[in-house]
């Protein structure tokens, strides 16, 4: 593994519930409670879990686009976890976001042009012809025409609007790009279209992914290393074909198990897991996943497993087999 | 060749267009097919192809302007749907054919209460007291496997979590066994493990109800584990429809083929990390100047002269596969 | 037939005054509700609408008479009187009365706006319950008929001046009921008036209306029996007789004069050549043309007659400069003295034209302002909240400005010292000429009335040529009432005094 | 729930207490008190007299000591006297609240149940002739200055019935009485119906595109049902704030209308009493009227929640 | 199936009007009432601009000999008891009117964007006093600020300018805030934040050209009302003092003593009055529709 280019240490985020006449605070959305991992220089790491077990809020806090109640960011060695927004500046070009929603985080009011542009220009990267040129430039690394500059967002189809957002995010050169879900709205076609641009990418400048996504498919496909998240804590994280091949984790494992297969011989669905998500404004005591897991046991509702190395680089929390996760059958 | 009381739905060359100030929009453009008792459907295709249009045209629901039905018919159990009158057409929407909407985060009445909002459907179409309706409503909601029904009747759809919404409009449609239910992309933005929670539940109640299924998708894998028929649509043309055995194993149009290939393997069989996926070249045209030919073929690596000046005909190449395509029977040679 | 008894007089009120008490008061807003409750010793004969001298009649006193060298006024007051509140009415009353107004009494008014009525009284002295003398430091004949105005009605002692502004006492035909702010005055009949068979109304009442057109409208509709007196314009009684011919309206001066207050004291008005440029300028008859549709009155400070008693005969009149008949003329004249003065066509004399934020004086002034174009005057008008007119003039802080001068008695000593001697508290331009002041006492003293309209006269010319506080016109307003309304006297030389309508009674 | 009111009520004190200060200073800023006109009705000034009534009715203090005297008298229950009508303020003010009262509860009432339906139907049939007739309807309601459409009502009654409904302190009959306030109130409320219309208009064509109107006409539900049972229950939000607002406002909008069909409401007694200076009546009649104001936003907000589940107010 | 003319559909749609003239054409026959609107607005924008070169006659010259005169060809719309010409007077008060309409809107306009946007903004303390003050300004009766205002400040243009610009401020600076509050949350602002734009640039170029609907609708909406404020605070003695020709002071003075026996004093500026409101007000509706993307074809 390369040299760390971003290093997360025990990031928590607890959003306050409020209430009452001086705004007491009477509850905390656990939004992320507690996650750590490093991601290398040139390398991606994939992030799956449910909605709303925290994905997003990962993402947003190590660009520090929301405040962590706790734990450390650490770009290339620096500590940014503290700076201020003006000492951020600089940095923010060295990291980047295509967020979850494409067509939103576009303000319908610019054309796409001045939006790839923009970040350029506050940097005073570029500016005049030179400006325009780079983001020709842009437009056609992302296989956008530059006589597309000129269009609003609503004028782009959803693939291409997320085009526009990676543009934006590549303005800067950036070390690190964290996709939030950045082809969940798109058909395979066009999914296959940003998948491959972001691998070409990857390899043409060495850029570092942290990527989130619901299907695994395409995790599988883009990712060096996949974490799995689950009510704002990492499950599990391993190698990506350490991970497919031997999930350790039953929500890992419930997760792998309901991918509908292409493939109409192959075996129908039949979910492994029933239940709602639980919220985290209550997490359930113990382990947060007791309430679903085919394999729950006493100690799950009230000891809290650590994230444990299981060999071979694979981590994982959960009681099952002394902190193994690998149960003794999988039915 | 199925029984003719067998058929839910028929479809014929259904034409919807939008008048739009960039021009004419066909959306759905001389669309035919049939539904049987308790089979499912699918439809798949590319974003924007029309799949939603050809969903809501059947409900006759097509926002009006700009959109307008204009030819075709529609043929539920017997009855033309698009010669009713308004009021006949109110007695069989949400009674005789139901829908899932694409996003059923949204499609629930914020300021009404879950029970209600069935209530209201049962009533509409049964003449039943309230507390009987109510009755049926908590039935539904338990049907739909939500924990302690009766309570939950009473609260608003803010109050419940997403999965459980989507729950809810399931019980919604179906809560008058309906003949036909159209689900429109029921699971997207939920992850696997609740998307396989919720499919189930449909095919459980389908199987039961024995509700002829249109699944409209975007996930070739959902459609592989669900559905028995498939018609793959493409710039608002059917331009493939055949037994998803039969198009899973050798799809006949290039688009379909495209698509299958861009499916990134399932994880646990091994990928190297990195892989390129396969995609399609090219971009969808503009449903406002389509091309002459096949809409398809400046993308095609098949396309030769005639597809760019002559649209191919739906043919049947064999056991009811059918694929608009010149060169249907060497697209799976030349893959 | 003769005059019936009964019935409630409904009339609507201009606006709403400020309190009860008409000594307190400079309005007529005051007089028309509250005079009905009060009686005077004297008062001009209420069913004459010229006031004069020889209309006088004995209200509260039964005779008078000037004894000691005409320096002492003696009445015989009227016995069994009663006040509203049951108590007898004496002389004590009148003492208190005056006594106050001369501002020698314990009790004090708030405001005490005719103080000056009274300079030449010494005191007041009483003989028994039922005499009374003033005693004079000079004679005085008009005093009789200051004494005979609505503005000087007899105050129970016993009754404090705050009392009277909220709940007025008196021994008038009408008694006080309720006096709602904005909204209504309600007096009801005295029944134990002490003149027989009067009044003939049960009560009268009062809609406070501010909204003229509404006011008008609820008039033609019925709902009023009779408009406020002297509020009508004319192009407004034109209106009601369209819509309710059968209305009976009347129009008649209301010696209320309009005048321009120039502030000599400052520029460029205490240059005398613009001053009488600006006097030469002014096309009077344009104003009444515009303002009045012809009916109005030109004249001096004096109300011209023939309803006025002592204005200066038409003559006269036009001797004065800008009252010439030609216009064209004067203005010719003023332009030469405006250029003397180093005005002309290409320099203009920049001048404000303060007034109040009110119809009746910003018409005017708007009128003014054009006029005064002809002369290379840019007049710009400079509207006053009421708040702030009196405080403004009272600094100087003018150049000129469109006033309204009410006159409530037809006599000289009222109008010349009021507004023209030195000191005078109303003498808002400050004029002060010692020479004519003499003349002021000169004329007062006079009992002959040939020779004093000889001096009131030349005195009233003089005022004029001084340019002090030029008069632009005397208006006149009509009042309407419904045809069964009976017994109406609309008074031609004041508005002050015929409101004690005890005499009206109604035909139903 | 209570902690919310509890935290409501405070801020409305902290509301009210600002425009308690609001409006003694405004009222000091305003050149000219009482006194000057009182001497401008009486026609002169006397600097003595005048020093001396200053001093009588204490304006001659300072301007702290005055607003602390005021304000303690007022959280007393101690309103003072009316420096015209030398009356207790209350006596003045207490009478013509509910005239007032009633006048504006009319207005509104007019204005939703005039405003509400006809907005709905021109959003529903947004584009066609009837939508721009009543949109036509509306904007003619919004475009008359009001002054003058109840001059016009006043002129039309007069000639066309001989009469005309001026303001009747003693209706003997429940329809006199309706009579009295009715026509004023139809005349205010007609601007703010039509205010009231094009809100729900705007409200309810956002509202008809959402997709749970498609999900209800999915179900069979009739035009009206979903128009009014689905559509306009959350399109009202909008709406209501648009009430509320204007129920403030009307105060403002009476004035002319009191005045113009002389009715002796608050309204004008207001202005009449800013023209007169006197402050006891402006101030403490300013304080009502903004605790009815921040009441009415008060139950504004609580009707959010009756119409929309979603809002809690918990915050 | 009815028979569908794709022709006139695709015409009504505005299909062959995709750009310039020919779009602004489509534009204004699709929203007949919203152009109608322009148009008055245009018009009396104009005629205010160039009001010197169109009325007949001095606005203020007063002619006694010509009081009263019915309309005539000498006179359009004959003249008022001064003998002044009520077209001229209504011309130059084009200017008066919409200098208050435009100026107190544009004033109360500007500051309440201002205010809102900081407010919605910046949020914290600042968002707290503001709200407050607001509440305050709110619970007084706007014709009584503006009552009070003109009263302390004396009644002239620049003076009812602003007394009817301040209640306007709340009522904008609201709407703002609402509209900031709600887009300060959208993921494009975020992603303004995360390329390390300052906040109030974010504020400008992303924040306020999206407010821009809603603010348009209400400012035209305002400038009809404000007009009509000022005819009512001259109707109460408090608008635009004489002699400058206010279309609200032309009709209050007028309505009273005229209405019968000279009926063109009050016609005329009430249609004046309300032509201009009428006109913004459907200016505003039309802009309303229009810029709501989803009411596009
Ligand atoms: N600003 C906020 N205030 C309060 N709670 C928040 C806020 N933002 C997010 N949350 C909560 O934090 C939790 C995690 O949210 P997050 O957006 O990170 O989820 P996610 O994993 O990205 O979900 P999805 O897959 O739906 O995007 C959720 O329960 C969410 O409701
Ligand atoms: N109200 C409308 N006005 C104009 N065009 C519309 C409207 N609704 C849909 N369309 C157009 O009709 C075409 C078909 O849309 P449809 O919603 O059926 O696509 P879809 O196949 O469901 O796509 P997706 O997978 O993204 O849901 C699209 O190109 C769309 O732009
Ligand atoms: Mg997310
Ligand atoms: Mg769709």
């Amino acid at each position: 593994m390369t040299e760390a280019l971003l290093e997360v240490t025990d990031l928590t985020k607890h959003y306050p519930v409020r209430a009452g006449v001086l705004r007491r605070q009477v509850g905390t959305v656990h939004a992320v409670d507690g996650v750590s991992f490093a991601l290398g220089t040139g390398e991606t790491l994939g992030l799956v879990g449910e909605s709303g077990c925290g994905k997003s809020t990962v993402a947003r806090s190590v660009l520090r686009l929301v405040e962590p109640t706790s734990g450390q960011i650490r770009l290339r060695g620096e500590d940014i976890t503290h700076l201020s927004k003006a000492e951020l500046r600089p940095h923010r070009r060295s990291m980047q976001i295509v967020f979850q929603d494409p067509f939103a985080s576009l303000n319908p009011r610019m054309t796409a042009g001045d939006i790839v542009g923009e970040p350029i220009a506050v940097h005073g990267l570029a500016s005049g012809k030179a400006l325009e040129a780079r983001v020709a430039k842009l437009f056609e690394q992302v296989g956008l025409r530059p006589d597309q500059m000129r269009n609003f967002p609503h004028q782009f189809s959803g693939g291409q609007r997320q085009r526009i957002c990676i543009a934006r995010a590549l303005a800067l050169e950036p070390r690190l790009i964290v996709c939030d879900e950045p082809v969940s709205a798109l058909d395979v076609s066009i999914q296959a279209q940003v998948i491959n641009l972001l691998i070409d990418l990857q390899r043409q400048h060495g850029f570092s992914y942290l990527f989130i996504a619901h299907d695994l498919a395409v995790v599988a496909h883009i990712s060096h290393r996949v974490a799995v998240m689950y009510l704002g804590r990492i499950v599990e994280i391993a190698d990506k074909d350490e991970l497919f091949r031997n999930p350790r984790h039953p929500y890992t494992q419930a997760l792998l198990a309901s991918v509908p297969i292409a493939n109409p011989h192959a075996k129908k669905i039949a979910p492994l897991v029933d239940g709602d998500v639980p919220s985290p404004v209550n997490p359930p005591s113990g382990c947060a996943f007791h309430t679903r897991c085919r394999f729950a046991m006493e100690r799950c509702k009230t000891e809290r497993p650590a994230l444990v190395d299981a060999g071979a680089g694979h981590q994982v929390a959960c009681l099952l087999n002394e902190g193994t996760g690998r149960p003794n059958a999988i039915p | 060749m199925t029984e003719k009381s067998d058929i839910v739905l028929d479809v014929k060359n259904l034409k919807t267009v939008f008048f739009t100030n960039s021009g004419l929009f066909k959306a759905v453009d001389d669309v035919s097919f049939t539904v049987k008792r308790g089979e499912t459907l699918a439809i798949v295709g590319e974003s924007g192809c029309g799949k939603s249009v050809t969903a809501l045209s059947l409900l006759r629901l097509v926002p009006d302007p700009p959109g307008r039905i204009v030819g075709g018919s529609v043929t539920l159990e017997g009855t033309d749907l698009l010669t009713l009158d308004e009021a006949a057409m109110r007695a069989i929407r949400g009674n005789r054919i139901s829908m899932i909407f694409q996003e059923p985060m949204t499609s629930l009445n914020p300021v009404m209460r879950i029970g209600d909002q069935i209530v209201e459907a049962v009533r509409l179409h049964r003449n039943l007291s309230a507390k009987e309706a109510h009755d049926i409503a908590v039935e539904m909601l338990r049907l739909v496997r939500i924990p302690e029904p009766a309570r939950r009747a009473g609260e608003y759809p803010h109050q419940l979590s997403g999965g459980m919404r989507q729950r809810a409009m399931i019980a919604m449609a179906l809560a008058c066994r309906p003949a036909l239910l159209i689900a429109d992309e029921p699971t997207t933005a939920l992850d696997v493990t609740i998307q396989a929670q919720i499919l189930a539940l449909i095919l459980d109640l389908q199987k039961e109800l024995g509700t002829g299924l249109v699944l409209i998708t975007h996930d070739l894998g959902v459609v592989a584990q669900t559905a028995q028929r498939v018609i793959v649509m493409y710039a608002g043309k059917k331009v493939e429809e055949a037994s998803v055995e039969a198009l899973f194993a050798a799809p006949k149009h290039p688009y379909t083929r495209g698509l299958m290939a861009s499916i990134p393997a399932v994880p646990a069989s091994g990928v190297p990390a990195q892989a390129r996926l396969n995609e399609i070249p090219g971009t969808v045209p503009s449903l406002v100047r389509l091309p002459t030919g096949c809409a398809f073929a400046p993308r095609c690596k098949l396309a030769i002269k005639r597809c760019q000046e002559e649209y191919p005909p739906l043919a049947d190449w064999g056991g009811g596969h059918l694929a608009a395509c010149w060169r249907a029977a060497e697209v799976a040679e030349v893959a | 037939a003769g005059p019936k008894q009964g019935g409630i007089l409904r009339m609507y009120h201009r606006d709403s005054p400020a309190n009860a008490s008409i000594h307190e008061g400079a309005t007529y807003s005051v007089n028309i509700p509250f005079m009905p409750v009060f009686n005077n010793l004297v008062i001009f004969k209420q069913d004459v609408a010229q006031n004069s001298m020889d209309s006088i009649v004995p209200e509260l006193a039964e005779s008078w008479a000037w004894v000691n060298d005409n320096k002492t006024l003696t009445f015989k007051l009227r016995q069994g009187v009663k006040w509203h509140d049951g108590k007898p009415f004496t002389s004590a009353d009148v003492k208190c009365t005056f006594d106050m107004l001369m501002g020698k009494a314990q009790q004090k008014f708030r405001q005490n706006p005719r103080k000056a009525w009274y300079n030449e009284v010494n005191d007041i002295t009483t003989n028994g319950d039922f005499e009374v003398s003033f005693n004079l430091k000079r004679p005085q004949p008009s005093l009789l008929a200051l004494l005979a105005s609505g503005y000087t009605p007899v105050y129970p002692c016993h009754v404090s001046p705050a009392e009277m502004r909220t709940h007025p006492i008196g021994t008038g035909p009408f008694k006080f009921v309720e006096f709602k702010a904005n909204e209504s005055i309600k007096l009801t009949r005295n029944p134990d008036y002490w003149r027989e068979g009067r009044p003939y109304l049960d009560g009268i009442e009062f809609t406070i209306i501010p909204n003229r057109s509404t006011a008008i409208l609820a008039f033609v509709a019925g709902k009023f029996d009779m408009t406020f007196p002297t509020e009508v314009t004319i192009p407004l009684v034109k209106d009601v007789k369209s819509q309710a011919p059968n209305a009976i309206c009347e129009i008649a001066p209301t010696n209320v004069s309009t005048n321009i207050i120039v502030n000599s004291t400052a520029a460029p008005f205490d240059n005398a050549d613009i001053r009488r440029a600006m006097a030469l300028a002014l096309d009077r008859k344009a104003f009444i043309s515009i303002l009045f549709e012809g009916q109005g009155d030109i004249g001096g400070t004096m109300l011209p007659p023939p309803n006025g008693l002592w204005g200066m005969p038409k003559e006269m009149l036009e001797t004065i400069p800008g009252y010439g008949p030609d216009v064209k003329a004067n203005r010719d004249e003023a332009r030469k003295l405006m250029q003397k003065a180093g005005y002309g066509p290409d320099k203009h004399l920049a001048v404000k034209v303060s007034t109040r934020n009110i119809p009746v004086y910003r018409d005017p002034a708007v009128i003014l302002i054009d006029q005064l174009k002809s002369i290379y005057i840019d007049g710009e008008l400079d509207v006053v909240e009421t708040a702030n007119w009196f405080p403004k003039i009272a600094r100087k802080d003018y150049m000129i400005g469109l006033n309204l001068t009410g006159n409530a008695v037809d006599d000289p000593d009222q109008s010349f010292y009021e507004n023209y001697s030195c000191g005078s508290e109303r003498n808002y331009t400050n004029y002060c000429n010692k020479e004519i002041e003499k003349l002021f006492d000169v004329q007062s003293q006079e009992t002959n009335i040939d020779k004093r309209k000889k001096l009131v006269w030349e005195i009233d010319k003089k005022l004029q040529e001084d340019v002090a506080r030029p008069i632009i016109f005397h208006s006149r307003m009509g009042t309407c009432w419904q045809p069964y309304v009976k017994g109406v006297t609309i008074m031609t030389n004041s508005s002050y005094n015929g409101y004690r309508y005890e005499d009206l009674w109604l035909d139903k | 729930m209570f902690a919310y009111l509890v935290r409501r009520l405070f801020l409305m004190l902290v509301t009210l207490f600002g425009i308690s200060i609001v409006i003694f200073f405004l009222l000091r800023i305003v050149p000219g008190n009482i006194v000057d006109i009182l001497f401008a009705a009486a026609g002169y000034v006397d600097p003595a007299d005048k020093v001396n009534l200053e001093k009588e009715l204490g304006i001659d203090q300072p301007l702290v000591v005055q607003y602390l005297h005021w304000i303690g008298g007022f959280l007393r229950g101690d309103f003072g006297y009316s420096y015209v009508s030398e009356k207790p303020a209350l006596q003045e003010i207490l009478p013509r609240i509910p005239i007032t009262a009633r006048l504006a509860g009319l207005a509104l009432l007019f204005s939703a149940s005039i405003g509400i339906p006809l907005g709905v139907i021109s959003a529903v049939k947004q584009g066609t002739k009837l939508d721009y007739a009543l949109r036509v309807f509306s904007l003619s309601g919004l475009s008359l200055p009001s002054f003058w459409l109840g001059l016009l009502i006043l002129t039309a009654s007069v000639a066309m019935f001989g009469q005309m409904p001026i303001f009747n302190p003693n209706p003997q009959t429940w329809l006199e009485a309706f009579a009295t306030y009715a026509v004023p109130a139809a005349a205010v409320g007609f601007r703010s119906a039509a205010l009231t219309m094009r809100i729900t208009r705007s409200s309810m064509l956002e509202v008809l595109r959402q997709d749970y109107i498609r999900t209800a006409r999915a179900k069979g539900a009739s035009d009206a049902a979903v128009n009014y049972h689905h559509a306009l229950k959350n399109a009202i939000l909008p709406v209501i704030t648009v009430i509320g607002i204007e129920a403030a406002f009307l105060i403002g909008g009476l004035i002319v209308t009191e005045t113009v069909f002389n009715i002796p409401g608050v309204a004008r007694f207001l202005v009449e009493a800013i023209r007169w200076r006197d402050y006891p009546i402006v101030q403490n009649l300013v304080m009502f009227i903004a605790i009815v104001v921040v009441f009415a936003n008060f139950t504004v907000d609580m009707l959010y929640a009756v119409f929309d589940p979603r809002i809690r107010f918990t915050d | 199936m009815a028979t569908i003319d794709y022709d006139l559909e695709l015409k009504r749609a505005g299909a062959n009007a995709t750009g310039g003239w020919r779009r602004v054409l489509f534009l204004a026959r699709r929203h007949v009432l919203g152009a109608a609107g322009l148009v008055i607005m245009t018009v009396f924008v104009l005629t205010a601009i160039f009001a010197d070169f169109i009325a007949r006659y001095d606005p203020l010259t007063v002619d006694a000999a010509h009081a009263l005169a019915r309309p005539s060809a000498a006179h359009w719309m004959g003249t008022d008891s001064f003998g002044r010409d009520v077209f001229s007077r209504i011309i130059h008060g084009a200017r008066i009117s919409l200098a208050v309409g435009i100026g107190s809107t544009a004033l109360g306009g500007t500051i309440g964007v201002i205010v809102g946007l900081t407010s919605g903004y910046l949020a914290g303390w600042f968002d707290l006093v503001f709200q407050r003050v607001s509440d305050i300004l709110q619970a007084l009766p706007l014709l009584v600020l503006a009552l009070v205002m003109t009263a302390a400040l004396g009644p002239s243009l620049p003076n009812v300018i602003l007394a009817i610009a301040i209640p306007l401020i709340p009522t904008v600076a609201r709407v703002i805030r609402a509209n900031t509050l709600a887009l300060r949350e959208q993921p494009f602002v975020e992603a303004a934040k995360s390329i390390g734009m300052s906040e109030v640039r974010i504020a400008i170029r992303h924040v306020l050209p999206n407010t821009l609907a809603p603010l348009i609708v209400l400012a035209t909406a305002q400038l009809g009302s404000t007009i009509l404020t000022e005819a009512s605070l001259s109707f109460l003695g408090l608008g635009i003092p004489e002699p400058y020709p206010s279309w609200g002071r032309m009709l209050s003075e007028s309505a009273a003593e005229y209405v019968r026996t000279a009926p063109w004093l009050v016609i005329f500026p009430g249609i004046a009055i309300s032509l201009a409101v009428f006109g913004t007000n459907l200016f505003g509706d039309a802009l309303r529709d229009i810029l709501d993307p989803r009411q596009r074809g």
